[in-house]
């Protein structure tokens, strides 16, 4: 650990943000310090403001948003700066992995040269730059030959992840912002992260980790801030903050947390079983949605997934699960009529439905919805979100404008969105807040099949706990089966009694839940059987 | 990359072949034949009857259309129905003006339209941005003969710096004396970098305050290097398409700065085979400008599919 | 020669025409130009050449005369050689006529010279051509004068080398591009001042004003309104203008409906201002026609009263024809400009007495041929022309190039007398008395004769202004340079 | 603390833009309340043609020795809206048939842009000339004609540029939600092409304005005696040296039309970016 002489490499000194029209600040006076060799965790609800403070410690700001106090980088205060002189200052000396990394990757480069370009930041030497980009995939947790080549758009989610964490580690920087890096990452890769993180503060550098992820902030963090409503609210030691992962004592004195920490604590554990209760028994003969024979290939031939064939009775719960890369979003895209199978079909009720969404009727594209992985992507980004919300139900249940909307501002208001937040555009919520405002968009439409691709990845584990308790009564009405494609394996306990496991694009392992899933504690992987 | 290549080419020689009969059918539409046209005001009946014989064009047009077809495949353009000289001849003389007219307007506006766009794009709003693209869109908008004009009146006329025209110049008299080409290579330019550079100024002032040029300015990087690698590239895909239609109007020839400087060049060959009637010509001009279009379209689309790859998957 | 320096370096003269495109050829029996005329006239000559007032003079001719009944004509040849050393003889002169006869060839003489009855003709030694006549005719050597008689070697057919006996000799053409010669010293009328001549295209007008402006040409032919305007102003070079040069006139086709009606035909006569339209559509660079060709030229009769205007007649002729509101169309291109203006500027003066008048703009290259089958009314213009052979060829009924479909049994007997007369001032006077009963019935009217403008740098001298076809135009063997 | 994270875009939002606004409004204005300022007929009719500015015509007298003030004002109208129409046709044809081509289908997308290629290869002039010579010489038939023209590249410029936000996931997340072809294209994917759409539309104005004044001389659409800007430049181009305001003020007033719209445009563009 570093002596107390240096000075910190991060140190934020009343940083408050301001957006036009909000009426209280997204941050209130935060202060922080990252020092080399340590790792400083920010914590806290979804909406409190930790991606802002993220920008704010590098000193950015997203459109609309007025920064103040002083952000010292190395000594130097980037708000003091102009804006074109800021990345001069941050070159080298700073890194930054966004919340939404699939946004920042530029759809124009491939992945190696783009990474190797970006080298160039930490490393002068020309002929250094494409062995640091083949070292820092690796850490990211990538393999170099295997993303050379490719276009951002021809990774999963996970992957996009870690290639934006690749990018950020291959600038060299001695200050690292990670914004939810575990977000997209199964839970074996999440282990691994954590690791990398430690292991990079134990080579010197400094970390500013903003998650929700408890698990691995403990794994990693010597420091722990929770932020609610743009404040600090609770600071200390991550064992002192955070315990060791097991549920509360009753005993412990109230004092010693902040009641949001306790929050966070609280609803890390004991997912609610109402879920699977409520399940309705299979309706038999079969109807529902399924897929029959399904196999993706790209033009090149190569195998993407399946073939798989899977059935979702009405009112069933099945989880989806497989380490990054193992095609469950592809096959996900496929039920909801955005990826064409290269063979198969899906069906409802005995039918098969058009293959692309497009050419599905109002009454058909209600079958299948589909919440995006990339949620925050999802939206127009230049109206109000809660108009977007409505069009669903009036647009696939014809119902009237002002009831459209009444349901989606109740069905929002389940999962822990206030009003106000919903009149907003897209680029004025938080992470969390799109994913959720995206669930929303989907179950309104009542459908006989919701897929919901990573719902709980951008939330912190209150709200995580609100949607899972929430999903199963909106679900009821309609007898909406659900396919829930997750790394979550908490929130697949939690919610779904069927699995599915997905290695290499085959469906490898199916059955009951706790059949399925390694027992709770155990290691983190899934292994396959074979 | 290749399949497509293939079948891109295949499908040339097919639309070629496509716009030779549109613009054969077209051609016997028009009024008057070379007959008529040769023998003009002075000819007497007897006189456009004999020449009409001679020329062969008694007989059914597509029996005329069968044989240039024949002829074509053979490797001969024909012969000219007016000269009766092989049609390569006057088509190859004047491609060369064209081209030296062409080509020197075409790296001008390759170079300095994306740079104008840039320097514009990237301070948009500022003086120097009203300022360049209000000149861009004034010199686009100006009629391309006063433009002309009143470049020759005060540059060559007045000031005597370059010479007003280029009658009575062939290739080598104009390679031998390239002042010449300055003044009709500066108008032809204007339109065309006009048109490129905005094109190539709203991209990039669009594409530098997207997330990704935002992220890399957050990494560290230089603005040079977010213009150059991410903003540019960016604005260059629609500017690709743009940029095809420019070359394709610099090498189709230019009627109006032909005119205006007189040159013999390909765009005043096709007028006057058009005029002439003399289809076999004409034919031989649309097969050019064919050529050119298919060729500069499928690099455009190229260019265009790399700098926006699509999300493909499955076949 | 690659050479291309500007102008004003003394031995290298320029000039600059409008040219016909790629069909150019040097063979002088297809002239359709004037730059073909131009190009004729620096390599080959002529038996004779027309005065300005278009009377023929003898030029490779050293003298001609004819029988009492004006049908075997003799014409004796000046000495003179062909630029290869041969010298002219009867045979080149017999060649050529026959060529230019032949209606393959296209000449524009070709109708005249069909008058000749060539089994008949012959040599009569080397010097001396004795033509038959297939008709009487005494205005004969008007013919030897005309655009597209030149005197070729006996054999030639091939001209992409052409030999003339013309004062320059050939250096290099291509077709719609520079012309190029070199003076040939031994030409019989004497060498010309200038080494070299170069005659260039530039189609556009701008393009040859500027090209004199900037002295990159000595010469500039044809320069119309607004040019010639700019060139007054600019002092340093001289126009070259040739008064009445170019006949302009409205064709009423009188053989179909409605100017079959001879009160319509006189109605436009009487109805069109012709001041105005002298004012506007020539800018005053003209002079107002009387409805009859050739003022100015010999056989044109001087002495017919001007045509007033007269719109209250004109328009009680149209009620009589019970044409009131009736719709005529004028075909028109951009072959010369004042024709637009005109047409624009008559549409508005015809309907002050009934007549809705439109313009219908053809493709100027397909102009003239397409009038001769279509339309009811059309514009014209006719450069200088001998008068006989104008009435000959566009007046006299059934004639080729008689777009009027004017027919008249009394004016055809007229000039038949006409030809058949020997005596000058008789002849003259029976062409006239024609003119006079063509003038209100043939639907040809002249509305106007506007100038033909030519341009020259200031270091020139040696030219004159000279209307087209006539001898003195586009004549470079007397020029000097500096 | 004070804001500081200010843009050069945004500074140019607090003023207002009075010079793009007057050149556009100037020529618009002249257009539509030119015909009610200047009576029916020209004043002195037949005067002499060409004539520099003097007493009785301040801007002195065109080809045709009319008034030029006279023919200003009132030829607006007709080039404002022929050149509009034009380019509207190709609009309407070429970005739906551009948008549809960069949709998912390959086929189509294929069959379309090699059709356009055609339309883009064959000789635009020819296709003047030839409804010149079989007689549809009226000036709608022209601005149709020269619509069409525009559509090749319209359409590969909107291809060219939705291909990308056409792929991107608020487009499936808008067809999964139920909406329609035309709500997708031409409401959300249309403000994407805005930018480089309203960027083309302003340079395309000036060549369909100048096309349709060459085909004049072909004997197509107005007559050549119309007042028409584009017409009154082309008519008196000869005279550009003797009688500059027959040509330079109708020129000026088109230029200024053309600046001051696309500037217009550009600050529109400008404001939406930083306003997101
Ligand atoms: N431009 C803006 N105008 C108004 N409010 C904004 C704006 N940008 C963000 N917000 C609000 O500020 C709060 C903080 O947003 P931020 O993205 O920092 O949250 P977060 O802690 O990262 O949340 P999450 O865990 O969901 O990602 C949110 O409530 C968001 O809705
Ligand atoms: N357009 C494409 N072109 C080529 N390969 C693709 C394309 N899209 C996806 N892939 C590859 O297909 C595989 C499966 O991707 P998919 O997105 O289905 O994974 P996933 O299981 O959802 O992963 P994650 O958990 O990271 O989201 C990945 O290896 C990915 O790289
Ligand atoms: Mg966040
Ligand atoms: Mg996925």
């Amino acid at each position: 650990m570093t002596g107390h002489a240096d000075p910190p490499l991060l140190d934020l000194q009343e940083v408050s943000a301001h957006a036009d029209g909000a009426e209280r600040p997204l941050l209130d006076r935060v202060a922080l310090t990252v020092v080399a060799g340590g790792v400083t965790a920010v914590v806290g609800p979804s909406g409190s403001g930790k991606t802002t403070l993220g920008l704010a410690s590098l000193g950015a700001s997203r459109n609309g948003v007025r920064l103040g106090g002083r952000a010292l980088l190395a000594g130097t205060d980037l708000l003091g700066l102009s804006p074109a002189r800021r990345p001069a200052a941050r070159a080298g000396t700073a890194a930054h992995l966004p919340q939404h990394p699939e946004t920042v990757l530029d759809p124009l480069r491939r992945a190696g040269g783009a990474l190797t370009e970006l080298a160039a930041l930490g490393h002068p030497v020309r002929a250094a730059r494409k062995a640091a980009a083949r070292r820092v995939t690796a850490l990211a947790g990538l393999d170099w030959e295997a993303v050379r080549r490719r276009f951002p758009h021809q990774l999963s989610g996970g992957q996009q992840q870690r290639l934006a964490l690749a990018s950020a580690l291959v600038t060299g920087a001695e200050l690292l912002v990670l914004d939810e890096p575990t977000s997209g990452l199964d839970p074996a890769l999440a282990h691994a992260l954590g690791r990398t993180v430690r292991a990079l503060a134990d080579g010197g550098a400094g970390v500013l980790l903003l998650s929700h992820d408890l698990r691995l902030v403990r794994e990693t963090a010597d420091r722990v801030l929770v932020l609610e409503n743009g404040r600090v609210v609770d600071d200390g030691t991550a064992p002192d903050l955070l315990g060791t992962g097991a549920p509360l004592s009753a005993d412990e004195p109230p004092a010693a947390r902040h009641r949001a920490t306790r929050e966070l604590l609280a609803a890390e554990h004991g997912t609610g079983a109402a879920g699977r209760n409520t399940t309705p028994a299979l309706a038999p003969g079969g109807g529902g949605v399924a897929a029959t024979g399904v196999v993706v290939r790209r033009r090149s031939g190569d195998p993407l997934a399946g073939p798989v064939s899977l059935e979702f009775p009405p009112g069933s719960r099945t989880a989806l699960l497989g380490p990054s890369g193992s095609g469950k979003t592809t096959f996900a895209r496929v039920l909801a009529g955005l990826t064409t199978p290269t063979r198969g079909d899906v069906r409802f009720e005995g039918r098969p439905l058009p293959r692309r969404v497009d050419r599905r009727t109002a009454e058909l594209r209600r079958v299948v919805q589909y919440v995006h992985q990339s949620s925050a992507e999802s939206f127009e980004d230049h109206r109000p979100v809660l108009g977007q919300l409505a069009y669903t139900a009036r647009l696939l249940r014809g119902l009237p404008e002002a009831e459209a909307t009444a349901e989606a501002m109740e069905a929002a208001g389940a999962l822990g969105l206030d009003e106000a937040l919903l009149h907003r555009t897209p680029g004025r919520l938080s992470g969390g807040q799109l994913q959720r405002c995206a669930l929303v968009r989907a179950l309104t439409a009542q459908p006989a099949l919701l897929v919901c691709d990573e719902v709980t990845s951008a939330l912190d584990t209150v709200s995580r706990r609100r949607v899972l308790d929430a999903l199963p009564r909106l679900l009821a009405p309609a007898g909406t089966a659900l396919l829930f494609v997750s790394h979550d394996l908490p929130a697949v306990r939690a919610l779904t009694t069927e699995a599915v496991l997905f290695d290499a694009g085959r469906c490898v392992r199916r059955g009951p839940v706790e059949e399925v899933l390694p027992a709770e504690g155990g290691p983190h992987g899934l292994s396959p059987a074979r | 990359m290749r399949a497509y290549l293939l079948r891109r080419s295949l499908l040339a020689v097919i639309q070629c072949l496509v716009v030779l009969v549109a613009v054969f059918a077209v051609g016997t539409l028009l009024p008057g034949d070379t007959a008529d046209v040769l023998r003009g005001e002075l000819g007497t009946p007897e006189q456009v009857a004999a020449l009409r014989t001679q020329l062969g064009l008694d007989e059914p047009a597509w029996t005329r259309f069968g044989h240039w077809l024949g002829s074509l495949l053979t490797g001969h353009l024909g012969n000219s129905l007016t000269t009766g000289l092989p049609v390569g001849d006057d088509i190859g003389r004047r491609i060369g003006v064209t081209l030296l007219l062409g080509v020197p307007a075409l790296v001008l506006v390759t170079v300095v339209a994306p740079l104008l766009g840039t320097v514009s794009g990237l301070r948009e709003g500022s003086r120097t941005d009203r300022t360049l693209n209000t000149a861009a869109v004034v010199l686009h908008a100006v009629p391309e003969f006063v433009l002309g004009l009143l470049l020759v009146a005060s540059v060559s006329l007045a000031a005597g710096l370059l010479p007003a025209t280029a009658i009575g110049m062939d290739t080598a008299a104009l390679i031998a004396q390239p002042a010449v080409l300055v003044l009709p290579v500066a108008v032809l330019t204007a339109r065309h970098l006009c048109d490129l550079a905005r094109q190539v100024r709203a991209g990039v002032a669009a594409g530098r305050h997207g997330p990704v040029a935002e992220h890399l300015r957050l990494l560290g990087t230089r603005e040079r290097t977010v213009v150059l690698r991410h903003v540019l590239p960016g604005a260059l895909g629609p500017a690709a398409q743009q940029f095809a239609r420019c070359v394709e109007g610099l090498l189709g020839g230019a009627v109006l700065v032909e005119s205006v400087f007189g040159f013999r060049g390909l765009g005043s060959g096709f007028v006057e085979a058009v005029q002439n009637r003399d289809l076999p010509q004409v034919q031989t001009y649309a097969l050019l400008f064919a050529g050119t279009a298919v060729v500069v379209n499928l690099v455009g689309d190229l260019v265009a599919f790399r700098l926006a790859p699509r999300r493909e998957v499955t076949a | 020669g690659g050479d291309t320096k500007d102008g004003g370096g003394g031995d290298r003269f320029r000039a600059a025409f409008t040219a016909g495109g790629s069909q150019e050829t040097l063979d002088p029996h297809v002239a359709p130009n004037f730059v073909d005329q131009a190009r004729a006239k620096a390599l080959y000559d002529t038996l004779a050449t027309y005065t300005d007032d278009m009377s023929a003079r003898a030029r490779l001719a050293e003298s001609w005369e004819s029988d009492t009944s004006g049908t075997r004509w003799r014409i004796r040849l000046r000495t003179a050689e062909f630029h290869d050393g041969n010298p002219v003889t009867a045979k080149d002169v017999l060649h050529s006529y026959r060529r230019a006869a032949d209606p393959a060839t296209g000449s524009p003489s070709q109708v005249l010279l069909s008058a000749i009855d060539f089994d008949a003709s012959r040599a009569d030694g080397e010097r001396s051509v004795l033509f038959v006549l297939k008709a009487p005719n005494f205005e004969f050597p008007t013919v030897l004068a005309g655009p597209g008689t030149e005197i070729i070697p006996d054999g030639t057919k091939d001209f992409r080398e052409p030999i003339g006996s013309g004062p320059f000799t050939y250096v290099s053409f291509t077709p719609g591009g520079t012309a190029r010669y070199r003076r040939w010293a031994d030409h019989w009328d004497g060498a010309p001042h200038i080494a070299e001549l170069e005659i260039v295209p530039a189609n556009e007008e701008s393009a040859r004003l500027n090209a004199l402006l900037s002295g990159q040409v000595h010469y500039a032919a044809d320069m119309a309104g607004a040019s010639v305007e700019r060139l007054k102003k600019e002092g340093s070079t001289r126009l070259l203008t040739a008064r009445r040069a170019t006949a302009q006139q409205l064709l009423l086709r009188t053989g179909r409906k409605p100017f079959d009606d001879p009160r319509l035909v006189r109605a436009v006569q009487l109805g069109i201002d012709r001041e105005a339209l002298v004012r506007v559509a020539l800018a005053g660079h003209g002079e107002v026609g009387n409805d009859l060709f050739g003022m100015g030229l010999r056989g044109y009769p001087e002495d017919l009263e001007p045509r007033e205007r007269d719109v209250d007649e004109a328009r009680k002729l149209v009620a009589e024809a019970g044409a009131e509101g009736l719709a005529v169309t004028v075909e028109t291109s951009s072959v010369d400009a004042a024709w637009e203006p005109a047409a624009e500027l008559m549409a508005r003066q015809l309907r002050e007495f009934g007549l809705r008048l439109t313009a219908n703009t053809r493709a100027s290259s397909t102009y003239f041929s397409e009038i001769k089958t279509k339309g009811v009314a059309a514009f014209n213009t006719t450069s200088t022309l001998p008068v006989s052979d104008f009435l000959q060829q566009r007046v006299r009924g059934g004639a080729a190039r008689n777009q009027t479909q004017y027919a008249s049994e009394e004016f055809d007997a007229l000039l038949d007398r006409a030809r058949t007369t020997r005596g000058e001032q008789e002849r003259l006077g029976l062409l006239a008395r024609a003119q006079k009963i063509a003038r209100d019935g043939s639907g040809l009217l002249v509305w106007a004769f506007s100038d033909a403008n030519d341009a020259v740098g200031p270091s020139v001298s040696g030219l004159r202004a000279a209307p087209p076809n006539s001898h003195d135009w586009a004549r470079f063997d007397r020029v000097r340079v500096g | 603390m004070t804001p500081r994270t200010k843009t050069d875009a945004v500074r140019t939002r607090a003023r207002h833009p009075w010079i793009a606004s007057a050149l556009l409004g100037v020529p618009v204005l002249v257009a539509l309340a030119g015909p009610w300022t200047a009576g029916d007929a020209p004043s002195a009719e037949g005067a002499l043609p060409s004539q520099p500015p003097g007493a009785g015509h301040p801007l002195g007298t065109d080809v045709l020795g009319r008034d030029v003030l006279w023919l200003v004002l009132h030829g607006g109208a007709s080039v404002l809206g022929s050149a509009l129409g034009a380019l509207l046709v190709g609009l309407a044809v070429g970005v739906p048939l551009g948008l549809l081509a960069a949709g998912p289908r390959r086929g189509f997308d294929e069959s379309v842009m090699r059709g356009l290629d055609l339309l883009l290869a064959f000789p635009g002039l020819l296709v003047l000339m030839t409804l010149a010579a079989t007689g549809h010489r009226d000036w709608y038939w022209l601005v149709t004609v020269a619509g069409i023209l525009q559509v090749p590249a319209v359409a590969r410029l909107v291809r060219g540029a939705a291909l990308e936000p056409g792929s991107r996931t608020v487009v499936e997340a808008l067809w999964m939600q139920g909406h329609g072809w035309a709500y997708i294209h031409l409401r959300h994917l249309a403000r994407q092409l805005a930018a480089p759409l309203a960027t083309d539309a302003g340079g395309r104005f000036a060549v369909v304005l100048y096309l349709l004044a060459s085909a004049n001389f072909l004997g197509l659409g107005l007559p050549s005696s119309s007042p028409d800007w584009a017409v009154l430049i082309e008519r008196n181009s000869d005279a550009l040296f003797t009688q500059p305001a027959a040509v330079l003020v109708p020129a000026g007033l088109l230029t200024a039309l053309c600046v001051g719209g696309n500037l217009l445009v550009d600050r529109a563009l400008a404001r939406r970016r930083t306003d997101r």
